[in-house]
C-alpha cells in the first residue's frame, strides 16, 4: 500500500527526521492560508500515488501567497498519470546545498534488507545504479542483526561525511529504519534528502510502500485499501480486488480471465503472440467461487475496450464445475454482449463441459488454440 | 529418486485442521505420501483422515520421526510454524501459504540458512517426485515419474506444462515451485544444482516470470558451468506493464528490472532454448534430449 | 533492581495477564479500606524485597474485614529478615487447583535466556530442580529466535495442559516473556503461577529482578537506585553505593578495604583464614579517587562492629599515592577510631608509602602478612 | 606462541579517544603492542599517540588489516561497537567495558558464534602474552615471559598472582581475564584447550570466585580428559554470603549454586591442587611442574 508524501513526511517527522514546515491543502484558498503561516519562498506538491510527479509539472515553486494561489490551482486541476490530484501539500522550499538519496528496499537475491544510498539525490535512483554505481553505497541488513548505528555511520562516512555531520547524518538514518520496520515497509525512500546550507538534513520528499500482506498488523492503514482516494487503483482494480480477484488493467483488446498468476500472464503472452492485445490481466486465484466468476466476467464485460473475452481455467483446486456455473449465471442475468472464448480444463471437467455445451457454449481443450481463437474474433 | 523429497519422507502436516490443510491432507495421502502426523496447536489428540494430530512439531518429530513438513497455517502464523518445524529439527519445509509478510519470509530464510534447512516457498503449490511422494496442492494425476526436473515460479502454469509433457510422453522426476513471492527459499541455480547430481533427470525445465533475476542467475550459471543437461526455460509475463504486480507479490517489473525480454535473452545468450508458447516446451526437450525418451519406459510403476 | 510483588503484578496486569484483585495499603485502616472492595476471603502480604517471605509470616489470610484489619496491622508491625515491612497487598484469596511456577532467568553456560516452568509451584524453584528435576521444563532461548509461540505452547502442553487451556496457558507465558524483555529481567517469576478452580490461570505471586546495568534504558527505575524506601540495602550500602564503591555488610569484626571484586573476595578469605571475621566487603574499584578513599574509609570507621579495619590495595589503574591521600585526609579530619592496617603495591607506590610513612603510618608490603596482621590487633 | 593474541596481533582500539582508551593505547604502545589504528565516530582523522583515527572500523580493517580489537566505549554503545567489529572482519574481541547489559553481552555471544569471534570479557583486565603484545589494562611490569598459563575471573586478583609467580622466577605464557560479568565470552574449559595446544605453556593457573559453574565444568573436564598439563587453582570468596554480588555482577551464590565450596570441592575432586591463599600457588608449581623452571630463562626477552 502506497502513502501520500505528505502521510509518509507525518511519520518521519513522528521520529525525529526532519521534514520541511508545511501542510496540506485542498483548494487554492486554503494553500494560501497554510502558506500565511510559513516563510517564503514556497514549494506546492501534488499529492498522488504515482512517482514522476515532477516531470509532469506536478511540483510548482512560489514568492507569494498569490503565486502560492495560483500555482495550487493549476496542480489542483491536474491529472497525472490518469489520477486525479486532490491534494496538495505546501512547504517552506530549502536551500538545498546537496541533493541526496536514502532508502530501505528488499533484496531478493539476498533475502534481506537492504538500505541504499547516494550522492546524487532526486532523481530515479535506478537510473544512477546503471550509470554511476560508484555514486551508490548499500548495506545488507542481516536479520538477526538489523541496521545498526554502525552501519548508519558507515554509509553516512562513505556519502563523504565526517565529524558531527556524520553523526548527525547517521542518526537520522538509523531513525529512518526504525520506521521502515515498523511500518513493515516493502520500500521507504528520501528522495532527495537534502544537505542544507547551515549542514543540516531534511528529508525533501518521502515515499513509503507498505508491504500488503503485512497490513493486518497496520490496521489504520488496512481500512483504506478498498478507497479509491487513498489508493491509485481505479474503480475495476477495487472492484476487483474486493472481490478477492487479482485485476490489472491494460489497454489492449481482448479481456482476459484465467486461474493463477503464471498462467494468466501465460495467456496474456499467447493472445499477443497471435497478434492480439491484452485488455487485462484477471486471476480469479485457486479454488474460485461462482460468485468470482461472476463478479470477474462482469468486469471485462463492461470493459468497453475489451471486444472479446477469453476465460482460460486449468482446473487444480480450481474446479471447473464452479466456474461453468458463474458463466451460466452471468449469461442468463445479462446476456453475453460480446465473444466469449473458453478454455476449460483439469477438476471436474466434465460436469462443467457438459453444463455449458448444453447452454450452447462451445468450450475447448487447448489454451493456444484458445488464444488464436479469440484474437480471430476480433 | 528425483530431488528433496522421495518415498522415505515422512511428513508432518502443520495446520492439518484447516480447510485447506485437511482436504489436501487426504489428496496427499491418496497419493501414496508418507503422512506420519499433523500439527494443530490445541487440537492435539484428535485424527484427521486416521492420521494423528499434536500440539506441537517436537511431539511429532520424537515420535515419529518426521523429516519433512508441509505447512497450511494462515500467513499472521505461519512464519512462527516454520520456526517451530525448523527449531525441532525438519529439514524440508513446504510452505504452501501466501500472503505472509516480506519481513517473516526474511526471518524464515535467515533461521533455514543457519540450520541447513530447506525451504519452498512461500506460496508455492509445493513438490513432487512423480510415483513417490507429494507435498503440494498439485493435480497429481498430470505428472508422471520420468526423467523431466521442473521448477516453476508459478503453480498453474506448471500444471499446463506437466500436462502436455505427460500427454507427449516425457514423464518427470521431481517437479516443484519456488513460490510467487518476492522472497522464496530455494531459486533456479539451487534447482539446476540439485536436479544435475540427480541422475534420474535428464533433462530440467525453468519456468520463469517477471520480476527479481532468479532467470538471469540460472542462464549466468548454466552458461559458467557448461550445465551438463539440457535445459528448456519459459518466461511468462512478456506483455506485463510495468510497477504492476501481475497476481503474484513477486511478479513485478520494478523500472527496467525483471523484464520477460532480459530474461529471455540472458537464457538465449547462455544457449538455453526459451519456448514461445508452453507446447513449445515438449518439442524442444523431443528434439534435444534423447536420452529422456527412454527413462519414460519406467515412469509407470506410479 | 528488585521490584516489590505489587509493582511486578501491576506491570503483569497491564500487560494482559490475570493477577488477583488487590491494592495496597500503608495502614490497618487502609487494608480495611481497601479490603471492603474485595470479596472475601483475602490474603493480606507484606511487601518487602526478600524471598522467604511466607515462612516469616508475612502472609496472612483473612475471611472478614476485622481479620484483615488485624493481620495486616500484626504484618505492618513485623521486621522480615531486617527489613521493616512499609506497605501490605491486600487481595482476594484465589481458589486454587494447582500451583505452578513460571520464570524466565539467565543461563550462564548457554549464554542465553532460559525459561522455565515447573507443575511444583509455590516453593524454592531450586530445590524442586534438585530434588525432582523431572518436574521441571526448560526452553534456551536462541536470541535471534525469541521466546515464540510455540516455545510456550511447548511447555504448556509439557506441564499437561491440553485443548483450549493450553493454549490460553502458553498465551500467558507469551506475555510474560514480552514483559521480561521490555523490562530487560534478570530474573522474573511467577510463583505461584495458579490454575484456578475453573481452569483459568493468575499469577498469584510475582517478582522482577532489573538487569542493574540496564536501568539507563528504565529511567522510571534508575531513579530509586538510592532510596532505601524502595531498594532492600541498608543505610550503610546506600550510602556506599552513591559513592561508587561496591558495599555489601557482613557480620564479623574486620572491616576490610581493597580495589578489584577478586582481591576483595580473597581479602575477606585470608583474614578468615587467619582466624578473623571479614565486616564487610568494600571494593572502591579501579582507579578510584582519593575521595572515593574517604567515603570507604568512612563507612569502616563508624562501623561499631569493624573493630579493625584492612586496607588492601594492589595499584594497576589505582594510584597508591590517591589511596595514601584520602587515607591522610581522615586521619587528619576525624582520626583513626580503630586500628588500621594498610597494604599498599603497585603503581605509584613509593609516592604513597612515603606519604603515609612520614605521617606515622605503618604501610606492609604482602597482602598475607597484613590480614594475619589484622586479625592479631583483634 | 602464547594464546589468542602475539606478537603478530594487529590492534584497534574502539574508543580511543575516551580518557581510558587515549591513557591504556599509550600503555599498550608503550608494551609493544601493535596498534594500527583507533575509531572514534566523529573524530576520524585525528591522531592519537601517533595512532590513526577512523570513524568505522570497516576502514580500519580495509587500509590497516586489523584483526583484533580492544573495546572502551561506555556501556550503552559498547555492544554496537563488538557487532560493529566482529561485522567487520576481526576475530578476537576484547571487551573492557563494564555495567553492559546482560540481554546485549547474550547478543554478542550469539553473534561471535556465527562468526566464529573468540571474545574476551565484557569487564575484563584484558590478555597479555608477556614479550609479545597486550590487549588490555593490567599493569605490564608485574608479567615476565614463561611457561604459566592464567585464566581468571578477576582483575586484581590476577596482579596479585601474577606478581607473586614473578617474584618467584615463574615466568608466564598468556594471562587473561575472562571477565567479571555473567555472560562472558570465553570460560575456563574454552582457556584449558587452548593452553594444552601451546607449547610454550607446561602450566596452567585458573583464579574462579563464586558464582555460576565454569570452575566445576573446568575440573569435570580436567578428569574427564586426564588434561596433560598441570593446573593450580585458587577460588575467592569462601567468605561470601548466598543472593549478594561481590563487586563482580557475576559473582553471586544463588541459594546453593555457585559456591566457593562447591567450586574447590570439584577441582579436588579432578585431583587439581587448590591454593588456600595466593602464596601458595608459586609453591604448587614448584612443586609440580618441574618443566615450568626451565622455560623461564628463555623467558627474558621482554
Amino acid at each position: 500500500m502506497k502513502l501520500y508524501e505528505h502521510e509518509a513526511k507525518t511519520i518521519l517527522a513522528k521520529s525525529g527526521i526532519p521534514t520541511p514546515t508545511g501542510s496540506l491543502a485542498a483548494s487554492p484558498t486554503q494553500a494560501k492560508k497554510v502558506a500565511s503561516q510559513l516563510h517564503p519562498p514556497y514549494a506546492v506538491k501534488a499529492q498522488v500515488l504515482v512517482a514522476g510527479r515532477g516531470k509532469a509539472g506536478g511540483i510548482l515553486f512560489a514568492n507569494s501567497l498569490k503565486e502560492v494561489e495560483k500555482a495550487s490551482s493549476k496542480v489542483l486541476n491536474m491529472k497525472i498519470k490518469g489520477l486525479r490530484v486532490g491534494s496538495v501539500l505546501i512547504e517552506e522550499k530549502i536551500r538545498v546545498k546537496k541533493e541526496l538519496y536514502f532508502g530501505i528496499t528488499i533484496d531478493r537475491s539476498r533475502r534481506c534488507y537492504v538500505a541504499i544510498a547516494s550522492t546524487t539525490g532526486g532523481v530515479d535512483i535506478e537510473e544512477v545504479a546503471s550509470d554511476k554505481p560508484e555514486k551508490i553505497f548499500k548495506v545488507f541488513i542481516d536479520p538477526t542483526l538489523g541496521f545498526r548505528s554502525y552501519h548508519a555511520r558507515q554509509i553516512a562516512n562513505k556519502m563523504g561525511y565526517s565529524g558531527k555531520q556524520m553523526l548527525r547524518l547517521a542518526g537520522i538514518l538509523e531513525k529512518f529504519y526504525k520506521v521502515a520496520t515498523e511500518h513493515d515497509a516493502e520500500l521507504i525512500e528520501m528522495n532527495p534528502l537534502i544537505e542544507t546550507a547551515d549542514g543540516g538534513f531534511v528529508a525533501a520528499d518521502a515515499r513509503l510502500i507498505i508491504d500488503d500482506n503485512a497490513l493486518y498488523r497496520h490496521l489504520q492503514y488496512k481500512e483504506r485499501l478498498f478507497s479509491k482516494d487513498k489508493t491509485e487503483l481505479t474503480t475495476e482494480e477495487i472492484r476487483a480486488k474486493k472481490a478477492g480477484l487479482a485485476y490489472v488493467q491494460l489497454d489492449g483488446n481482448v479481456g482476459i480471465i484465467g486461474n493463477g498468476a503464471g498462467l494468466v500472464m501465460a495467456t496474456l503472452d499467447a493472445v499477443q503472440l497471435y497478434g492480439g492485445k491484452p485488455a487485462n490481466f484477471l486471476d480469479v486465484g485457486g479454488g474460485a467461487s461462482k460468485q468470482q466468476v461472476v463478479e470477474a466476467l462482469n468486469i471485462l464485460l463492461t470493459d468497453q475496450q475489451a471486444h472479446v473475452v477469453f476465460i482460460n481455467i486449468l482446473g487444480g483446486i480450481t474446479r471447473c464445475d464452479e466456474v461453468a456455473k458463474g458463466i451460466l449465471e452471468v449469461q442468463k442475468e445479462m446476456g453475453f454482449v460480446k465473444p466469449i472464448i473458453i478454455r476449460l480444463v483439469g477438476t471436474n471437467e466434465e460436469e462443467g463441459r457438459r453444463m455449458l455445451t448444453e447452454a450452447g457454449i462451445h468450450v475447448l481443450d487447448s489454451m493456444e488454440e484458445a488464444a488464436k481463437k479469440a484474437v480471430d474474433m476480433l | 529418486m528425483g530431488i528433496i523429497v522421495d518415498r522415505n519422507t515422512r511428513v508432518v502436516v502443520q495446520g492439518i485442521t484447516g480447510a485447506q490443510g485437511n482436504f489436501h491432507t487426504r489428496l496427499m495421502l491418496d497419493f501414496g505420501t508418507q503422512i506420519v502426523a499433523g500439527v494443530t496447536p490445541g487440537k492435539g489428540g484428535v485424527k484427521i483422515h486416521g492420521v494423528p494430530v499434536y500440539d506441537t512439531v517436537e511431539e511429532v518429530v520424537l515420535k515419529h520421526r518426521a523429516n519433512a513438513s508441509i505447512i497450511f497455517v494462515p500467513a499472521p502464523f505461519a512464519a512462527d510454524a516454520a520456526h517451530e518445524a525448523m527449531e525441532a529439527g525438519i529439514k524440508v519445509v513446504v510452505v504452501i501459504t501466501e500472503h505472509i509478510p516480506i519481513r517473516d519470509s526474511i526471518q524464515i530464510m535467515a533461521h533455514a540458512k543457519q540450520r541447513g534447512v530447506t525451504v519452498i516457498g512461500p506460496n508455492t503449490p509445493g513438490i513432487i517426485t512423480p510415483g513417490e511422494s507429494k507435498l503440494g496442492i498439485m493435480p497429481a494425476h498430470i505428472f508422471k515419474q520420468g526423467g523431466v526436473g521442473i521448477a516453476s515460479r508459478s503453480g498453474t502454469l506448471t500444471y499446463e506444462i506437466a500436462a502436455e509433457l505427460t500427454k507427449r510422453g516425457l514423464g518427470q522426476s521431481t517437479c516443484f515451485g519456488l513460490g510467487g513471492d518476492p522472497i522464496v527459499g530455494l531459486n533456479f541455480v539451487d534447482a539446476l544444482k540439485m536436479f544435475e547430481k540427480d541422475i534420474q533427470t535428464n533433462a530440467v525445465v525453468l519456468i520463469g516470470e517477471i520480476g527479481g533475476d532468479v532467470e538471469e542467475q540460472a542462464a549466468e550459471y548454466i552458461a559458467t558451468m557448461k550445465y551438463p543437461k539440457n535445459v528448456v526455460a519459459f518466461v511468462a509475463g512478456r506483455t506485463a506493464p510495468p510497477g504492476k504486480r501481475m497476481g503474484h507479490a513477486g511478479a513485478i517489473v520494478m523500472g527496467k528490472a525483471g523484464t520477460a525480454e532480459s530474461k529471455i535473452a540472458a537464457f538465449r545468450n547462455a544457449g538455453v532454448k526459451v519456448a514461445e508458447k508452453p507446447s513449445d516446451i515438449a518439442n524442444f526437450l523431443h528434439v534435444y534430449t534423447p536420452k529422456a525418451r527412454k527413462l519414460e519406459g519406467e515412469g509407470t510403476r506410479t
